[in-house]
């Protein structure tokens, strides 16, 4: 789905990942692991086309990114699905709104999805908040409802960066079993998160692959988790 | 090609892709308010325009009407030079009337230099014939030439040399309301155009939002175009509206005060006012849609 | 008292604090043009409002400068009249000089109507006296009284009847002139306002920050109103300026156009050029301070 | 140093927080817990008076919130460092002077504090980030200079909101080593956070005690973490 081809990145200082190769295949389930500052969100970033790499070639769904248009990136951002680390809403739609603005910008909007709606809403735990406005979330309600945003187009892949950082055991336990979930449809999944005992839990349950940044490159971390 | 689909898309109403650019707060109201001061800057630049334009149309109108001939012959020569001349006239073109003053009327002229006691009738004085021209006047110099030839003792006077001036400065007073509302119309433009532009700069993270959730560019640019245009043009109204009434309530012209017209509107001006409204839509149209393409430049 | 410090402590450099306020982008030069744009719309209704000033002062200096009187005497009193009436004029308040016209020049007087053979000396026709009248002009009732004791022949025409219409226009001139700026001003100092307001709105993180950090509302609403006036001071110097360069090269007036004066600004008029940036920069001060005191209410 | 007596907040709808009294003694090392959306983010803005309390008093150095005028506020908030969960910072000014904004309003400009900030950017690993603005800096990284910031005036009361939401288990110890320091210097340390190894981490070298929001009410936890 996303193929990487000994790409490399840097913000305009000195090489910030460099020389990385890597094949993401069709429902596979990834977690994406190093030290803060060492590229993750970078790295998912190169992934939906938001940065397009300085060195090599990514292709996204077949297409290289360098040749893709406008319009183009914008029909790919629909197929998939991003947690961004710092979760941007419009503040002055509520959440339920806000949720559901992926399907009203593609135009998908039909009472099937309106039920999905309170389904995804009541698995993330915000039914009871689904009229407020974002800024009147709490830090990992606001996570949820990015979560929730990101997987409402039903898209292909997922990515998410650090979904748990906010929210206590429990509740990352339960936004795991759903990620989990939508691997199982067939989804492909990509996780960028620091939580060992999450990575841990999830390798329980699906054979997840960990890459980890360090030094400049991407690594495949074995079972020495 | 994609400039005009963009336009289209813009103007399709779409209850959805409305709620997306926040319709309160402050920088919402930006382009409103901006709009409504600038409108009521231009009504008072047409009523000052228009003003003008009335006042040197009547200074024109006052003194382009008239001209003067004047005969000097021989007593008995004088009644057939003033029938010739009056023939003349009547066959010339622009020449909307011609009369010979009598010798009453010739003697009020006269009064305020020496008194009514002056005894006209013993003299052998020149007599006046008066010319009431049309609207596109007449030709002097052929009308000279004709006197000249046919009527020797006639000298025609067409008020030129006062008249002149007076034009002239109807003519520059004309000038300067066009200019004033040009300059206040340019002016104009440019502050909803920056009201717009601000606007949009402080919805920067809407734009982000859109543009990360997979939203196209037409989609992006349509909504804001939509909101703004409207924006500008619901303030446009109330702008004109509050200056119109402003003008209806100042002092009217005064009875005795006819050389210059009042401020006020009059008939088919009033109709002007109804083009402004649409024409800062059209201005915030525009500026919106050139600062949302820039924005969505800086986006990836 | 409190509302005193803080306009001191407004004006004091700070050099941290003045780096709070963000110095670039587009929501900052936001203030700016709107100041330039509003201050180049002032110049153009001051231009306006002194030309429509001088035209006024011109008109009623050239109407209101002459007066006339006619003697009608017989023959042999008729001198005697004159100097009894150009006696009397040298003792009354407001006449600056008098003269009586000689033959020659009442002939040219009436040459318009009569043409140049009019044979005046031979007619017992009244001679005129041309008054100049000073700045304050003459009690003309009471030199009617006294002419019409000491001369009975003499007849005043102060030109009430020619002026009358004239004063008024050039009086209602003035008035739209005055009107023109005050409406302009006030829009201006509203747009600036409004300027202020939305500049500071898109501002709302850096004062969040800085509640949340311990400043007090003093320091936050300083840093803002001196970085805020400074930038409407700017853009209204940079408008004025500009403003005040295009009415330089508007066509000037042309010798012959005498009665009406060009827009360009004479003398002293370019000092009141000079009361724009401060006076904008002021209406920036007050609303900033206020919409920031009104930012800062809403935050615990 | 804040006493809270029958305090109850709510935001309108029904009560988020009630009946909670507690006295942070001057000293003490605090973690306070609870599931996302339980109120942790309410009780510590209540804890440096950016709330009132709808019921009850809140008493801070000894002073009644309620009685407080808005410059009190600002000169209080000059004694109690927080670490927001969304950490703000003034966009267009460097990483380093946002860290010493605080000095620069409270008007404590001196040269020991500029080396002092050094020191501190060092501790949190932003010394290269330093000139940065911080919209360029990572998840991790701004929480880290959202801490500096919150310590640099040393202030008695430090009060942090999931400070090591976004940053690896490594940064999260180093963190939570500077915090130790702190309170050993005899500075009140307050941090909601959910997670449980650093918890247990700090339990482990101070004696921390463990407040747990459940059911709107304020538990102290005990030993069984
Ligand atoms: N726009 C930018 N301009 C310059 N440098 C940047 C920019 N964005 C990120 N960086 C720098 O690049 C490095 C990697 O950032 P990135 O956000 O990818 O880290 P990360 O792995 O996601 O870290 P974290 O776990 O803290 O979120 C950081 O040092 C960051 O400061
Ligand atoms: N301004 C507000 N208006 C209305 N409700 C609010 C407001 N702020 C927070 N809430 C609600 O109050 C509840 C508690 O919020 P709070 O931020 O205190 O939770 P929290 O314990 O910090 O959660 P998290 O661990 O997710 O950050 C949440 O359900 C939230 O939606
Ligand atoms: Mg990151
Ligand atoms: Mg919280």
């Amino acid at each position: 789905m996303i193929e990487l081809e000994n790409v490399a990145y840097s913000y305009g200082g000195g090489e910030l990942l460099s020389d990385m190769s890597l094949s993401i295949s069709s429902g596979a389930f990834y977690f994406l692991t190093g030290p803060s500052g060492a590229g993750k969100t970078t790295f998912l970033k190169l992934c939906y086309g938001a940065l397009v790499p300085t060195v090599g070639q990514i292709r996204i769904f077949g297409n290289d990114v360098r040749s893709m248009s406008r319009d183009d990136v914008a029909v790919m951002r629909r197929r998939i699905g991003v947690v961004h680390q710092d979760c941007q809403f419009i503040d002055h739609m509520s959440v339920q709104d806000n949720i559901a603005l992926p399907l009203a910008v593609s135009g998908n909007k039909t009472l099937a999805e309106d039920a999905n709606i309170k389904e995804l809403l009541a698995w993330v735990g915000l039914t009871k908040r689904a009229k407020a406005f974002p800024p009147e979330l709490s830090g990992g309600e606001r996570q949820r409802a990015a979560l929730a945003r990101a997987i409402i187009m039903s898209p292909d892949v997922i990515l998410a960066d650090e979904p748990t950082g906010n929210v206590d055991w429990e509740m990352s336990e339960r936004l795991l079993q759903l990620l989990l979930e939508l691997n199982r449809m067939g989804k492909t999944v990509l996780i960028a998160s620091h939580d060992l005992s999450l990575i841990r839990s999830a390798k329980s349950q699906v054979q997840a692959r960990v890459l980890r940044i360090s030094n400049r490159r991407l690594q495949l971390a074995g079972a020495n988790l | 090609m994609k400039a005009v689909l963009v336009f289209f898309e813009g103007l399709r109403a779409d209850g959805h892709r409305d709620r997306v650019v926040p319709s309160t707060g402050f920088t919402a109201t930006l382009t409103t308010l901006t709009a409504g001061a600038m409108a009521f800057l231009i009504v008072f630049a047409l009523a000052l325009s228009f003003a003008a334009s009335r006042l040197s149309d009547r200074w024109a109108d006052a003194l382009q009407g008239t001209a003067t001939i004047r005969i000097s012959a021989p007593a008995d020569q004088m009644n057939i030079q003033v029938e010739r001349v009056l023939a003349i006239l009547s066959t010339t073109q622009g020449v909307d009337a011609a009369k010979a003053l009598t010798v009453e009327e010739q003697q009020a002229l006269l009064e305020p230099w020496f008194g009514p006691d002056i005894p006209l009738s013993n003299l052998p004085i020149p007599r006046l014939i008066e010319i009431t021209q049309t609207d596109d006047g007449f030709d002097a110099q052929g009308l000279r030439l004709r006197l000249s030839a046919e009527a020797p003792g006639a000298v025609l006077d067409d008020h030129m040399r006062w008249r002149k001036p007076l034009v002239q400065a109807a003519q520059r007073l004309t000038w300067l309301g066009a200019l004033a509302i040009v300059i206040i119309a340019m002016t104009s433009a440019a502050m909803v155009m920056l009201a717009a532009r601000a606007a949009l700069a402080a919805n920067a993270q809407v734009i982000t939002v859109l543009r990360l959730i997979g939203a196209n560019d037409a989609y992006i640019v349509a909504a804001f175009v939509r909101r703004f245009a409207s924006r500008a043009f619901i303030g446009a109204v109330i702008g004109v509206v509050a200056g119109a009434v402003v003008v209806l309530f100042l002092p009217a012209e005064t009875a005795n005060a006819s050389i210059l017209t009042g401020l006020r509107f009059q008939g088919a001006d009033w109709l002007w006012l109804a083009i402004v409204p649409p024409a800062l839509a059209c201005v915030a149209f525009v500026a919106t849609q050139l600062a949302a393409q820039r924005v969505l430049g800086d986006l990836s």
